[in-house]
Parts: structure tokens; sequence; C-alpha cells
């Protein structure tokens, strides 16, 4: 059946996902002497991987799935972020440079008088979750809906998306809309109390991530392994011959559109976590681009392809850069060149490719028409 | 299983640096002073090689390395070997942080040395001040910080836009009456503007006179704004032009002006963010006459100058490269640097921080810089004009070295405010007023 | 302790101050009693090491004039003119030395010269000096041209140079200017009193003549309190006239400036036009290879520079064709290395063409350097010229003219040519044209070939406007994109149409919310636009866009 | 003829930049009629269809379907209503197996949240088994549809058509590029179906008609030519003229 050995796949991915943060955590815990012990620096990364885990995861429901090319995610992700992010420079009270209780030091030291009120209730963190998944799902729900009810598709729908991202990002460039601009919010001291910066913190952090990592990929199993999973590839692959059967795809489409932006987002407030900083430079459509070579790395429409791929890329990313510090982008440029010249189905595929049985079968082996279009 | 590839890292760190060194020494391994030995002193170079900001911090870099390179042949640093431990953060903002934490909590290097832009300093402070790191910082900046970690080798507000401003005023400068301060929308130019409006409001120039404008990074069409300059310079007074456009914007800009008929004797555009490294860019014909403020220019003719641009052509093996600004920072910073470690005798950073404070180091142009308190140096201001070879022709300069302000007394919120290191305030942001620490940061 | 440091930091601006303590303006030295030196010695103030003097001294050659005046000036702008530590002046031409003053040759190289300092003050009162000499003496050009200048910038200690000039005979053509330059400087502060019916009369004139420059002129009159009031009303209303002129002027201004951004991104999208619109390729390499164009002219100007200076203001002509070549030539090279093996996959072809855009650009990073290079503007697209109250920049203007070339070219090649219509019968139904005989692979190519050798010529007019640096290219490809989808893919006229309406809609949107706003709502104007017309403005209608 | 009319189109007209496809269309179908309609290429056949199925929307006259108005409604609610299409290029959903396919087209479920939490009844499996059977699909029922033959896909394609049990079928060239066997074999379904639902037959090949046996409906030039018997019909000199173009 559909797509059965990847789903297998998903599991097995989820579990690895969660053992190895579960060994990283701990081995940061133990005193540096200790010979298994583990850097905080590679938690911090490992956290990194897992955010950026949940984004590729939310390009492929929509991609692999729907075939909607988006190459505007990381604006859902961002706006997580930033969402994430308000709640966190709150948490910054009086601590901040100048000691202002109210307004974050950006606001002070370009003379802001009070908070804008779109901050406000940005220091509750009941709020902050609200916010963290209504911004970007509002977003998200208002643009699918204008997209797909007037039933715009392949590169048109990839270049709008491409379009919003880049919009948001001059946008919050600009200073005066009261995100610090450039510079984005930075300089986080603690979350619910616990210091950002004690290791106990961050290991915590990273198991949050694998944990949520590992229920997102449960969930969208559930969503497209299902009968509701059949009549997404027979959207993605035979849109109007499902409108003929009596079904809506654009509803269809518009209910995991708004839930990969959900996931996306949860992503980008984790990532800020971890990360420390959110600025306009994680609109940049450059990144969404990437978060899109992520998944066709590691095969896409398979889930734990998704995952896999992010966390290969971004790893050589960090290793590559602190090698080859001239030469990485070869190196990266001919990774994207190579797999799509011969891992056409990404690592997953190669994995299948591997070990093949008769007549198993997945979303990948017909080539998707709605691509084409 | 990340922690092993970690480790690789760090070994091939090691053999990347050697490797490089080894490629760099080249030709000069024939004069060498006692060879350095022991574990080498490992410091950080966190600069952009990739992504925009690679045209500006490349050439940083390269500084470093020369410089490692040269005080190896005097013998290391405390009789070991220096190694310049390179990283790519690729113009990402998040990467610096992320690179900046590897230098510190994997490679452990005794300093770093880097970022150009406010923000990539903004992302790595958190990091140095978390694993109590130092920092070398390089480039001008809008000053209002002051960090325990950060040592700020270029120009505060008041050691490069009031002195530029200054001398747009007086009569050699052209006597200008109205003011538009034009820049890129990020903090450097809104808070280098707002302190500059305020100086210009006690100058007795009135908001009507002053016009402001940004623009998105990387704007590359100005011609609305180059023609509402142009409208803008017609009310009958001499105007002038402050520009705080980022690099990449600037060669349309000029080219722009240059297209409209504006020639620097009409309405001069005193830029703060174009160097020589800049120049080398731009088709300097048009640009004859406009004006830039730094604490340095490759032009300046002192035997020291002379000395480090034989040293970089020499290192560079191109006798057209040039140097700037941001170079001789990291110049005095890498000297000031060394210094401190020499005088601490160890490189324990809470040492070398400690020591840090008073010590001078001659810089290119025949001053001193000293450490201040507040982590800032001495520098002097220089204004010159671009000429048709693409250097700069000093038309003006300050008396004497000043010393740089973390926190300007032109902003309101920051009017009471100093940085000092020292026992017994040890605050970066200390309220003279108050008599307190603001914020809780540094304790 | 701060304190201290506070104080030393007050000393400091203190000196700043001082360093520019107010000195008396030129115009005034002029009229007042000139300093005791320099009336004995008109060329003294020269040799003074400070600006003011030596503005003041070149501003009395240019006026009072001097037996070696002209030489001297022309000396000084060229960089020539030299104080040795005796307080000669000297020209050096090549190794040989005349002493300024009398223009005899000297010997022997005179001790310890310094050049003579210049600054933009000293520059301004040259280029006015310059312009009295040249009033006088100069040749028809010459003298417009400087008439203009003193219009420009009136200086009234210029009046009995421009009356001698308007007393002589002259050509029809000088009298315009120089009754200008006449009235702006009866206007400008320290001139002579005329009373109020001259300084009325002279209002009128300069609010005929109008421009930003005359108006400047009023402005200035207006404003001062010492000048007769019924002469500064009609000043006022002089104002009010002239501006309204200008506003008018300013909408033409605007749409000027809207199409010169909509050539430019017509440019860069036109490549894609073809090879995403025409081919379904969609090619994240595109603005790396209008860097390559960009690159491929600056080549051409450097060899041109090294092999022939003389024909160096050529460089631009011989890039076209250098640059087409170029990145048709590399165009080729990835359609048959990479993009052959991913037709039908649109999507990898993204990430392909992607990941060529990373190695292109990292390697002509390390090729040429990260940093910008230099691309002259050829004196012959330098500048700009006045229609009407419309000021038309060369450049842009030049590569308006080009995009529409460029555009004529294109639509030649499809339409008329043997090769278009390959390209069109491999496109619309790609097996028939292979059963009919055509070499599709072969068209492929070709397309996409023809589609980066347009990117290349892009790349040439950019060279221009913008930088060239290894990142030029990602400052298109998002616009490029926007474009083409925009304008419907496929539609050549779509893609000229979207083109030029974000451009005039950019242009007419950035004075009234500013340039950043201004995008981000034609941003959003876009998304809405083709979220109710999903295929572009000129959508390809039939059978075969369904599917 | 007894039998209020099913289907009904007056005067229907619709243009494409300036070509008019379907020219004051009129026609009419009755409760559990079988109607096959034929016409040279262009003549519209499949432009009513698209009328029909509101994939096409009219420029002009009514289009009813047992007292609803289908020119208000989009694809999706009129397939809702009871009218099944088969495309003439057979569309099955290929990268599922001919199982899921025909899960798909089961009548019921159709709100994505609902389809959500559905799992599949055991009678929702007996149905599908049953059109297996009618569609003599059985065997290939874990195939991924993508690998059947093409006069396999077309069965499929009907068989989905009953799994959304119709009132209405529309079969546009059903037996295009089958052998003569599927033909007959396909005639017989049809035939079948037709005891239990409407349906509308675009075809070509007369002798697939003839099989039918059923009335004739000639289209030409976006308008009923003629209408009846296909004895009648054939002998009709206008029809010849059109078909034989003389």
């Amino acid at each position: 059946m559909t797509g059965e050995f990847a789903f297998r796949g998903v599991v097995r991915t989820a579990a690895a996902v969660l053992v190895v943060a579960a060994l990283l955590a701990l081995g940061s815990l133990l005193p540096a002497s200790n010979p298994l012990s583990v850097s905080p620096f590679v938690v911090t990364l490992a956290g990194k991987y897992l955010a950026y885990a949940m984004l590729a995861l939310a390009v492929d429901l929509v991609w692999g799935f729907v075939g909607i090319l988006t190459l505007g995610h990381a604006a859902f992700f961002a706006l997580g972020g930033y969402a994430m992010g308000m709640y966190l420079v709150r948490e910054i009270g009086a601590r901040g440079v100048y000691g202002n209780p109210d307004l974050p030091d950006f606001m002070v030291f370009l003379s802001w008088k009070s908070l804008p009120w779109y901050w406000w209730g940005s220091d509750h963190v009941l709020v902050a979750a609200v916010l963290v998944l209504a911004v970007p799902g509002a977003l998200a729900a208002l643009f699918g809906w204008l997209a797909f009810r007037s039933r715009v598709g392949g590169v048109y729908l990839s270049i709008i998306t491409q379009a919003l991202t880049y919009a948001l990002m001059l946008a919050f460039f600009q200073n005066g809309l009261g995100f610090g601009g450039n510079n984005g919010l930075t300089d986080f001291k603690d979350v619910l109390g616990f210091d950002l910066h004690q290791p106990g913190t961050r290991a915590g952090l990273l198991i949050i991530s694998a944990l949520v990592l590992a229920g997102a990929m449960l969930a969208t199993r559930a969503l497209v392994g299902g009968r509701f999973g059949r009549l997404l590839i027979a959207v993605r692959d035979a849109q109007s011959r499902t409108r003929f059967l009596g079904y809506r795809p654009d509803q269809v489409k518009l209910l995991v559109w708004v839930a990969s932006a959900l996931i996306a987002a949860v992503g980008g407030a984790l990532y800020v976590l971890q990360v420390g900083i959110i600025n306009p430079g994680e609109f940049a459509p450059a990144n969404s681009i990437e978060s899109v070579i992520w998944v066709a790395v590691g095969g896409r429409g398979t889930l734990s392809g998704a995952v896999i791929g992010a966390v290969l890329v971004n790893l050589g990313k960090t290793l590559f850069t602190a090698w080859l510090p001239e030469l990485w982008l070869y190196g990266l440029g001919a990774l994207f060149i190579a797999t799509t010249l011969f891992l056409p189905q990404g690592l997953v595929g190669l994995g299948r490719h591997i070990n093949r049985r008769r007549d198993e079968v997945t979303p990948e082996v017909t080539r998707p028409a709605g691509d084409a279009a | 299983m990340t922690d092993p590839t970690m480790r690789f890292t760090r070994r091939d760190f090691a053999r990347f640096s050697l490797a490089a060194s080894a490629a760099m020494l080249g030709g000069s391994r024939t004069l060498r002073a006692a060879p350095p030995s022991g574990e080498p002193i490992r410091i950080g170079v966190l600069h952009s090689l990739s992504g925009t900001m690679a045209i500006s911090e490349t050439t940083l870099k390269d500084v470093i390395l020369m410089l490692v390179e040269l005080q190896n042949r005097k013998g290391g640093v405390l009789g070991r070997p220096l190694e310049a431990v390179v990283v790519d953060p690729a113009s990402n903002w998040p990467l610096f942080a992320e690179k900046a934490r590897q230098l510190l909590a994997v490679d452990k290097v005794s300093a770093a040395f880097g970022c150009w832009t406010s923000v990539s300093r903004k992302a790595v402070l958190p990091v140095f001040e978390e694993l109590d790191g130092i920092l070398f910082y390089p480039v001008q900046y809008e000053g209002q910080e002051c960090s325990r970690n950060v040592f700020y080798m270029g120009a505060a507000p008041n050691q490069q836009a009031i002195p530029a401003v200054d001398y747009l005023l007086s009569e050699d400068g052209g006597g200008a009456k109205r003011f538009a301060l034009v820049g890129t929308d990020y903090v450097y130019p809104r808070t280098t503007n707002q302190i500059l409006q305020s100086y210009l409001k006690q100058k007795g120039i009135g908001d009507a006179d002053v016009m402001v404008n940004y623009t998105p990074f990387g704007q590359s069409d100005w011609q609305t704004i180059v023609s509402q300059i142009k409208a803008f310079g017609s009310a009958g007074r001499k105007t002038a032009v402050v520009s705080t456009i980022n690099g990449d914007a600037n060669v349309p800009f000029y080219k722009e002006l240059a297209a409209q008929g504006i020639s620097a004797t009409d309405i001069p555009v005193m830029a703060f963010s174009v160097g020589e490294e800049e120049l080398a860019g731009m088709d300097t014909k048009p640009l004859v006459g406009q004006l830039a403020a730094w604490n340095y220019f490759e032009s300046i003719d002192t035997p020291a100058n002379q000395a480090f641009i034989r040293e970089w052509h020499g290192f560079t093996k191109n006798p057209k490269r040039t140097t700037n600004d941001p170079m001789e920072a990291h110049y005095i910073g890498f000297n000031l640097w060394v210094q401190a470690v020499t005088k601490a005798g160890t490189t324990d950073h809470d040492k070398v921080i400690e020591t840090m404070v008073g010590l001078k180091q001659p810089n290119l142009t025949g001053g001193v810089a000293e450490v201040l308190p507040n982590h800032h140096i001495t520098k002097p201001v220089y204004i010159g004009e671009i000429q048709e070879d693409g250097q700069f022709n000093v038309v003006w300069q300050t008396p004497r070295e000043i010393p740089g302000q973390a926190w300007s007394p032109f902003v309101p919120e920051t009017r009471n405010l100093i940085g000092d290191w020292r026992a017994p305030i040890r605050c970066g942001n200390y309220d003279t007023v108050k008599k307190a620490c603001l914020g809780t940061r540094h304790v | 302790m701060s304190d201290r440091r506070r104080r030393i930091a007050l000393l400091a601006l203190l000196g700043v101050a001082l360093a520019g303590a107010p000195a008396p303006s030129r115009a005034q030295t002029v009229d007042a009693a000139p300093p005791v030196a320099a009336a004995a010695d008109p060329y003294a103030g020269l040799t003074s090491p400070h600006f003011e003097a030596i503005a003041a001294a070149v501003g009395r050659l240019g006026t009072e004039g001097a037996p070696q005046a002209q030489a001297v000036l022309r000396a000084l702008s060229a960089h020539h003119l030299f104080v040795a530590e005796d307080g000669g002046l000297y020209v050096r031409e090549g190794e040989s030395w005349t002493d300024a003053r009398t223009g005899a040759p000297v010997t022997s190289a005179p001790a310890g010269v310094r050049a003579v300092r210049e600054n933009n003050r000293v520059r301004g009162a040259l280029a006015q000096a310059m312009a009295g000499q040249a009033l006088l003496a100069g040749d028809a050009a010459a003298r417009r041209d400087a008439a203009a200048r003193l219009a420009d910038h009136p200086d009234p200690a210029m009046l009995p140079v421009v009356d001698r000039a308007l007393a002589t005979p002259h050509e029809a053509g000088l009298e315009a200017p120089l009754r200008r330059a006449r009235a702006a400087m009866l206007l400008s502060p320290g001139a002579p009193a005329t009373g109020e019916q001259a300084q009325s009369a002279a209002v009128r004139v300069l609010r005929d003549a109008g421009g930003l420059d005359a108006r400047a002129v009023l402005a200035r009159f207006a404003a001062d309190e010492t000048a007769p009031a019924e002469a500064r009303q009609a000043a006022q209303s002089a104002i009010v006239t002239i501006d309204r002129r200008i506003r008018l002027w300013s909408l033409a201004q605007q749409v000027f400036y809207g199409l010169s951004l909509g050539s430019v991104l017509l440019l860069a999208a036109m490549g894609l036009a073809i090879t995403f619109g025409v081919m379904g390729i969609i090619n994240m390499a595109h603005g790396e290879l209008v860097m390559l164009g960009a690159y491929t002219t600056y080549l051409t100007q450097k060899t041109l520079m090294a092999v022939a200076p003389g024909l160096a203001a050529f460089s631009l002509p011989l890039a076209v064709p250098a640059a087409f070549l170029v990145c048709g030539a590399a165009g080729m090279l990835i359609e048959r290395g990479l993009i052959r093996f991913l037709y039908g996959r649109p999507l990898e072809t993204l990430l392909a063409t992607w990941g060529l855009s990373l190695v292109l650009q990292q390697a002509v990073r390390s090729l040429f350097g990260p940093t910008n290079v230099a691309v002259a503007t050829p004196g012959w697209l330098a500048g700009s010229f006045q229609l009407g109250g419309l000021t038309v920049t060369l450049d842009r203007f030049a590569i308006m003219l080009f995009a529409g070339a460029v555009m004529g070219a294109v639509f030649l090649v499809l339409r008329r040519t043997a090769l278009g219509l390959q390209m069109r019968a491999v496109t619309q139904n790609r097996r028939m044209a292979a059963l009919m005989g055509i070499r599709t692979a072969r068209v492929d190519a070709l397309t996409f070939g023809l589609g980066s050798g347009v990117a290349g010529l892009a790349g040439v007019a950019v060279s221009q406007i913008d930088n060239v640096s290894p990142n030029l290219g990602q400052g298109y490809i998002i616009d490029s994109f926007l474009v083409v989808v925009f304008g419907g893919v496929g539609n050549l006229w779509g893609t000229l149409a979207a083109a030029m309406t974000l451009g005039v809609g950019g242009k007419a949107l950035e004075p009234l919310v500013g340039a950043v706003s201004g995008k981000i709502l034609l941003l959003v104007l876009v998304i809405l636009f083709i979220q109710r017309h999903p295929r572009g403005m000129f959508p390809l209608r039939g059978r075969g866009v369904e599917s | 003829m007894s039998g209020e009319a099913l289907l009904e189109l007056r005067g229907v007209s619709v243009t494409f930049d300036g070509f008019r496809a379907i020219n004051d269309l009129s026609l009419s179908l009755r409760q559990g009629e079988m109607r096959a309609i034929v016409g040279p290429n262009g003549a519209g056949k499949t432009t009513m269809m698209d009328i029909i199925t509101g994939k096409t929307r009219p420029d002009t006259g009514v289009v009813r379907f047992a007292g609803h108005d289908l020119t208000k409604r989009d694809e999706a609610a009129i397939a809702r209503l009871g009218i099944g299409r088969k495309f003439q290029k057979p569309t099955v959903f290929e990268a599922l197996s001919v199982r899921d396919n025909l899960l798909l087209s089961l009548k019921g479920l159709r709100s994505p949240f609902a389809l959500l939490l559905a799992r599949e009844t055991a009678e929702e499996a007996g149905r599908i088994d049953a059109l297996l059977g009618i569609t003599r699909l059985a065997p290939h029922a874990r195939v991924q549809a993508g690998g059947l033959s093409h006069g396999q896909k077309q069965w499929l394609e009907i068989g989905m058509l009953l799994g959304q049990e119709p009132q209405l079928l529309l079969v546009d060239e059903p037996v295009a590029g089958m052998t003569d066997a599927e033909t007959m074999a396909t005639a017989d379904l049809l035939r079948d179906i037709n005891r239990t639902r409407s349906v509308v037959v675009v075809e070509h090949d007369m002798e697939f008609v003839r099989a039918l046996g059923v009335g004739v409906t000639v289209l030409h030039e976006g308008s009923v030519l003629a209408e009846g018997a296909l004895e009648a019909v054939s002998a009709d000199p206008r029809v010849i003229d059109v078909y034989l173009g003389r």
C-alpha cells in the first residue's frame, strides 16, 4: 500500500531522533572530564537542527503530499519565531541594558515611548503560545484561502509564496515596525524562570524539541497515512478528477496548508528558544528554498526523509563552514546538483531502492502532474 | 552522532590552519626569530567569507592572518605560536552566534576578532558574555553598547559622525545650513541620525532644514531620492548630505548623483561607510571631492602606515590591494591583545580583560590608541575628499585623539550613562545620576 | 574619573569647533579691502596652507585677472601647481618647471615643493574663475557652458566679467544665459545695490528661466530682510510660479523614473521569460547569468584599457556581443550538462539550478574577489540633459533604448526565424516536433542559450547603474520571476507590461509611502492580483494550458 | 414520451474568445434513459459535458438536473447531486492502488474533516469488492493504478463512476483504443448500468453505438443537428453531409 514502507520509516526515524537527543542531553550534563560528555555547543546545535527538521517536515507535507511547492514556508517559521521572541524579550524585563521594565532595549534606544498595541500580552506565556500558532496560522489560512479558492497553482503559487516571504522580510527590516529592525530580537535571558544559558535548560529544550518533532512526525503520518492521505495523493496527482468525484480540493489543500504552517511555526518557536536570536534574515527567500532542498535531499513525500535531509544538510553546513570556509559553498551547491541528478528520490528513496520489494510503491514513483502546471 | 564529528572538527581546524599558515608563510620561511614552540595559542576569526557581507569582511580575515603570521615571525606570544581559527558565518546572523559558540566552546580560542554589521555583533554578544570570551570589534558603529567581553576598536558616533558634521558646518566644509541625512534602514543609521539631529538642533539647524530618508538594504534605484535631495538643496541655503548608506547600495547612489549632475562643490556628500575598499569598486572620476570621515586613511603618510601597507601588499601578493579603517582597527586590536597577554603572562580571559584597560598602542597615523575604561579607544578623526586615484585627500583632522563614548549624550535615554569596567564601578551601563548599574547583564 | 573623560571629550569637541571657526566668506573678501599681503602679490594666497586664503586668491585671479592668471588656474586644476619652501610658485610640465608668477622656465627643480592644497571650496572657486576666463576668451561652446555655470552658481564678484561679456558682441545663444547669470548675481548676497527696479526685473528674468537653481537664488533673496520689500514679494510669487511648473514636470519625471526602472526589470526578466516562460525551466541561476554578463563587461573594459586605451570609450558596444556570447555559451553548457537530464521535473530543476547559482557565485568570488569591481561609465553615457523641466539621465535613457532593442530582437528571433519557429513547435508539442524531424535537443540548447544570452545583456546594462559583485544576481532573481509570472508565463508582451507596471507603480508609490513600504505594497498588490487572475496579466489560452 | 426530464439543456450557448463552441443547444434526457451523442470533431461534445459537469459556465441558457440549476454550482456540488463523469482519456489516481481508487470514489464522505478520522467500514469494503467484480479488476485490487493497461484503466474509471452511485453517468468515448472484445464487453456493461441509471455516451464508433441500441443525438457546430433512432439519423442527408462532407 501507498508509502507503507515510508511510514515504517517515520516511526523508526522518530525513535532515532528521540534516542539521539536523549543521549546528547544526558551527555551534556556529565562533567567535562567524562569521556562521554557532550559540549553544550553540540546540544544547541542539535536543537537547531531539530527546529529546522520541523520546517522541513512542514514543507514535505505540502510539497510531498499535496504537490504545492512552497518557496515561502520560512515565513511561517519566522513568524512563530518572532512570537516566541517577543515573549522572551519581555521576560528580560528590567534586566535590559537600560533597566527599563516596560520597553525592550531596542525600543528604548530608538526613543520609543510606549509599547505598540500588537505587543500587548506578549509577556504572558499563554498569550505568547497562542500567538505562536495564531499569527502564522491566520496568515496561512488567509493566503491559502485566497490562493486555492481562485485555483492558483504550480509555479504561480510558488512565486507568490516567495513574494509573500520577501514582502514580510522587507517589512520586518523596517525599524518603524517595532520588531527591532535588522537586529531583530536577541539577548534573551530566561524562559519560565529557567536560565536559557544553563546546560540543564538547554538539555531540557533539546528533549522538548525532540518530543515535539517526534509528535509532529507521527501526527503527519496519521494525517497522510489514512484515507485522508489517499485523498491528498489524489488531489496532488489529478486534482480535477477529485472535483468530479465530488471532493473540494481547495478545502483539502487549505487544511493541509494551515496544518503545515502551524508545524513550521512551532519549529520557529523552538528555534528561537535555542538559537537565541530571531531577525528578518529568517524571512529571506533563500531560507525557504533551502528548506525545500532539505526535503529533496532526504526524499520528498516520505516525512522521514524531510527530517533526515534537514539534519544532514545542516550538519554538513556546520562542518564545512568550519573545515573549508572558502570552499564550502561549492560543496553545498554540488550536493544539491548531485542529489537532483542522481538521487531523484533522495536518500530515503536510495535506501528504499537498495532493499526494494516487488509492487511496493511510494507517492514518488509516478511524477505528480501537479508539478508541471 | 554530532559529538565525534565535533572532535574531528577540532583536529581538522588545526590541520586547516596549519596548512593555511604554511601556505601563507611561503617564502618568508627564511626570516624568523626564535621559533615559537609549544601548544599554539588559538585566536578566532569570525568574518563572513560568503554572502552579502563577504564584500567587506573577507579583507579583515586576511588582515588577521597577516598579523598572526607577523607575530609568529616575531616569536609568537609568550613563546607560543599563534594559530588563527577561521570560520565562515556566511553573513547569516544566527550562524554568527553558532560559530561564536563553536570558537569559544570547541576551539577554546583566547580571543576572537570579527563581526562587521551591528546585528552580527548583537547576535554573538550573548554568547561571548555567557562563555566569557573576548571579542575585538573593528568597525565604526552606533554606540549605545558597552560589554565587558567586547573591545570596540571602531569609532563611536562621537569619533566619526559629530566631527564630520562639524566640518560640514565650517567654512572650509562649505558652511552647510541644510542637511539631508540619507541612510539604509538599520540600527547604525537610525541611531547615528538620531544623534546628529539633536546635535544639529544644538547648532541652531531647525527641523525644516533637516531631511531624513531611509532605504532598504541593497537599494539600487536612487533616482527619486537623489532628485528629492536636489530639490531639497534648492532652498537657497548651502546643503550637504550625510550618508550612512550601507556599503552595497553606495555604488548606485553615487552613480545616480553623478548622472543627475550633483557635484561635490554643489552638494557635498559626507559618507561614514565608504572607504578605500569600497572606492576600489567604483568609477571614482565623478566622485572627486565627495567626503568621508574615518579614523584612518591609506593616504596618510606616516612610517608606520607605509610599513603596514608594504606588509599588506606583500602578504596579499597584490600591490594594488587597498587598506582601510577597519583594517587599522584590527591592527590596533590585535597588538593591544598581544600586549595584554604578554603583560598578564597568560591568556586567561578575565586576566586579559582586566589588563586591557589603560594599555596604549601607537596607531598607524602617528597617534596613540589608549584603551578606555569603557572598552572603547581614543581615535583621531580625519575628513578626506575622494580623489581621481581612488584615494582620500585629508582636508581636515581633529587636533588630538578623541576618546570613544559608549553612550551618546545626545540621546536622552543615555545622557547619564557611562561604561567603566574598572573597580569599583565594574559596569557597562552605569547611571551617573542614579549612581547605579542598570540592568543585571554584567553582575 | 568618568567626568575627566567627559571633559576631554568636550575639549576635543571644542578644538573641533575652533578648527571650523567661522571665517569671512569669499564673496565678502572680494568686496572688502583685500588682505594687505595679497594686494601686492595676487598669487600670495595660493601659497597659504589655508583653503580659505587659497580660494580667495583663486577668486581674485578669476575676477581681476593677472598676467599669468589663466596659465596658473589651468595648472592648478590639473594639479600641476606647486609651492616651494621659499614661497615660490612653480608649474610642472612633465619634468620641466616654470615659475608660475612670471611664466619663465627655471633650470633646476625648486627645493621642498608641495602641491597647492585643494578642497571643494578651492575647486568651487576654481570652477568659477575658469568660467570667468572662458566667458571672455573661450570658444562659443565654452562661453555658453561658462555662462550657464555662472548662472547656476551666481557670484556678484563675477558681475563685471558678465557685463563685459554682454558689452562685447556675442552670438544670440549666449544672450539668455548671460542675462540669467546677471539677474542671479544681482539677487545674490554681496551684490552691488542696484535698487528695487533692477531687482524686480532680475526676479522676472529668473522666474521665466525657472529651474531649481533659479529657485534657489530667488529663495535666498526672498529670505533676505535687507532687500526691498516689493522685490522680495515679487521673488516670493516667482517662487510659487516656478514651483507650480516644477510640480507639473515632476509628474513626467516620475513616469520617466518608472519607465527606466521598468526597463531594468524588463531586461533582467526577459531572459527568464524565455527559459522559464517558453521552456518552463525554473532557472534559479538566472541572476548569476546576469552577473556573468556584468563581469564580462568589466573584463572587456579592462582588456580594452590595457590593449587599446583609445577605444576604451567603445567598451560597452563591444561588451554587448561579448556578454551575449559568453552567457549564451554558459547557458548551453548548463542546459547540456544539467538541465536536459531534468526535463519534466521542473522542481528538481529549481533545486539543481539553485545549487548551480551557489557554485557560480563562489566561483566568481574566488576568481575576482568578493569586493565590487569598478565598471567605468563612458563619457558619452555620463551626465544628463534637460527636456523642458525633465531631467533625462543619459545612462538610464540608454538602458531604456537598449531594453527596447533587445525586446525587438528577441521578438524577431521568436517570430521570424526558423529557430524561433522550431522553439515554439518544440515547446508546444515536443513529440510531434520530434516526429517532424526537428532536433529537439539542439533546439532546447539553443533556446536556453538565447535566454541566457539575453540575461547576459541585462548584465551589461546593470553594470552601468549597480554594483558589480558576486551578489549582483541575488538582487534581481526574485523581481525577475515576479515580472514573468505577473505578466503571464510564456507571453513576452505580458513580461513587458508587467515590468513597466511594476516600474512605474513602484516609482509612483515611492514618494508617497517611501521606498521600503512602496516595495512591500507593490508585492502585496501583485500577490492579490495573481489571486484574482491566477495566470497573470496576459494568460495563454487554449486547451494545452490546463495540463 | 413519458417521465419528466432528468437532465435538460435549453438554449445553451458558450463562446471561447470569439469561437462559438456551443450554439443555442437544447437537449433533454428522461429518467433512466441512455443517449448516445455523436458528431464530428469540434461539434462541441466535450464542451457540452464540461457545461453539464460545471467545468465550463455557459454564457446563456438553462441547465437543469432533477430540478436543480447546474449553472450556479461548481464541479463538486454537481458531482454530489449525482452526476458522474468519465473522461475521454482515462483519468485515475495512478499513484494509488485500484482499491484505493474505488474507495475514494464511494458515495458518502466528502468533507476533508470527516475523512481525517474515517476508517474503512465493512460495508464499504463490500461495495468495493462488488465494484471490483463488476469491473473484472479483482485480481489487480492492490496493484498501483498507474500500472494497469489502457482498457483496465477505462474500466477502473467506470468502476469509480459506479462507486459514486450517480443518477446520471456522462461517458466520453469509453471504447477509444479498445479491442473489439473489450468494446462489446463495455457495451454490455453500459447497458447493465443503464438498468439503474441514466447514461449519456459520447462516441465516434458507430458499431459501438449500434451495439448499445439507443437513441442518438447528432451534434454539429455546437447545436443539435438530428435526433432519433440510429437508423433514422444515419439516413438523414444533413447528417451524411456533415459526416462525409458531401
